[in-house]
């Protein structure tokens, strides 16, 4: 049943346009779609942000977008369509910079909490980083998950 | 052996990619060390990586063959 | 503060830009966005759906979306802008209806919650009616929440 | 007073919206029971229907004078 459920997986440079993503993961069964956008933030308590570029280890990261689909669909079994897209490149500010989707039945099936399982696995498991740039200059930030063996396939 | 570097140690490395003589097969552990030994600036950083082997996360206690895909970088920060 | 943060409240008949309500609710404080969107189901169990109208009461409805969005900032503290639209006339398959958008800084300070808690809510006392066009004809659905005085201002 | 009707009860009375003759305050089940009386047709749905008084909802006990904005209509169904 699954393989004919869609499946957006993708790390691109193309802005994330939420309305096509929408409308690719819905199917006829769908009344409820729960979409999670990262945005880049400007202000985090005193400090500025300028800009943010993301890179990102393509074909591991797409390998990852795989696994967490799939455990998505093993914990919600409620839920149908997925969208998992992670944008790299050079963003602005407000500009939504990764995009996790959720289509279901109803609003009580597990799309919320999909979604949300979905963006807290990205954040642990998907080999992409940002770099940022302050007005006093610009480095990488790192994490603070490290993987374990359970995080394989 | 081709090793690809992410963020900070593609940073620190200077280049996105670094080679080490490599014809027996080796533990991840002593990969970090081998790293470290070839690429002095990139010692401190390849002892606490994240290491993948074939697109997929390696622990120390495990094998790395020579034509094995490997990678090193920090702890993601996507999303 | 409240009165600086976005809140977009709408009964339309455009069809809703999923794009243009996100970059509407994002402040510079924002790094998540969560937004729920109600589709037209196509099929539920063996019942065939081709399309549906709604109706509303409007002055009255966006009064009530006013008092949802007051209700979720207080329920939600973390949570910054908000976006409640729902959309009236003649849908097609697969066309979201609603949507509940909410911004905050971080995707752990109350945005999914308050997505949630704004679906449902609306879907209590915003008076607004769907009539269901089927194979065998159309006829108007009647939801089954029946206010109480707790449910106004 | 003019009062609106929506979905079930605008379809049941095939129009938008009704009058009954009011003068005096009266309750909301007295409201509901003259607008069966003058619209037989629409006897059942008011005794059972949603009624707002001003844009707010409204109920039995409550008062209705002719000045104020009054409508009927189902449990909602939107979202």
């Amino acid at each position: 049943m699954n393989s004919t459920l869609p499946t957006l997986l993708d790390i691109t440079r193309a802005p994330i346009d939420l309305n096509a993503l929408q409308t690719s993961i819905t199917t006829p069964l769908d009344g409820a779609v729960v979409l999670f956008t990262g945005t880049v933030r400007g202000r985090t308590g005193d400090e500025i942000t300028e800009q943010l570029e993301y890179e990102a280890y393509q074909e591991m990261a797409v390998a990852k977008l795989q696994q967490i689909a799939d455990e998505m669909r093993a914990q919600f079994a409620g839920i149908h369509g997925i969208a998992l897209v992670q944008r790299i490149g050079v963003m602005a500010l407000g500009e939504p910079t990764v995009a996790v989707a959720v289509s279901a039945g109803h609003r009580g099936d597990g799309a919320f909490e999909a979604a949300r399982f979905g963006i807290d696995r990205l954040k642990q498991i998907v080999p992409v980083w940002k770099r940022e740039t302050r007005p006093d200059g610009s480095s990488w930030i790192e994490g603070d998950y490290m993987p374990t063996a359970a995080d394989r396939r | 052996m081709h090793i690809r570097l992410f963020a900070t140690l593609k940073e620190r490395a200077g280049r996105a990619d670094i080679e080490i003589d490599l014809t027996e097969d080796i533990t991840v552990a002593e990969l970090r060390h081998r790293v470290g030994q070839a690429h002095p600036q990139l010692a401190e950083l390849a002892a606490r990586s994240v290491v993948s082997v074939n697109r997929e996360f390696a622990f120390d206690h495990e094998t790395v063959r020579a034509s094995d895909e490997v990678a090193l970088f920090p702890p993601v920060s996507g999303g």
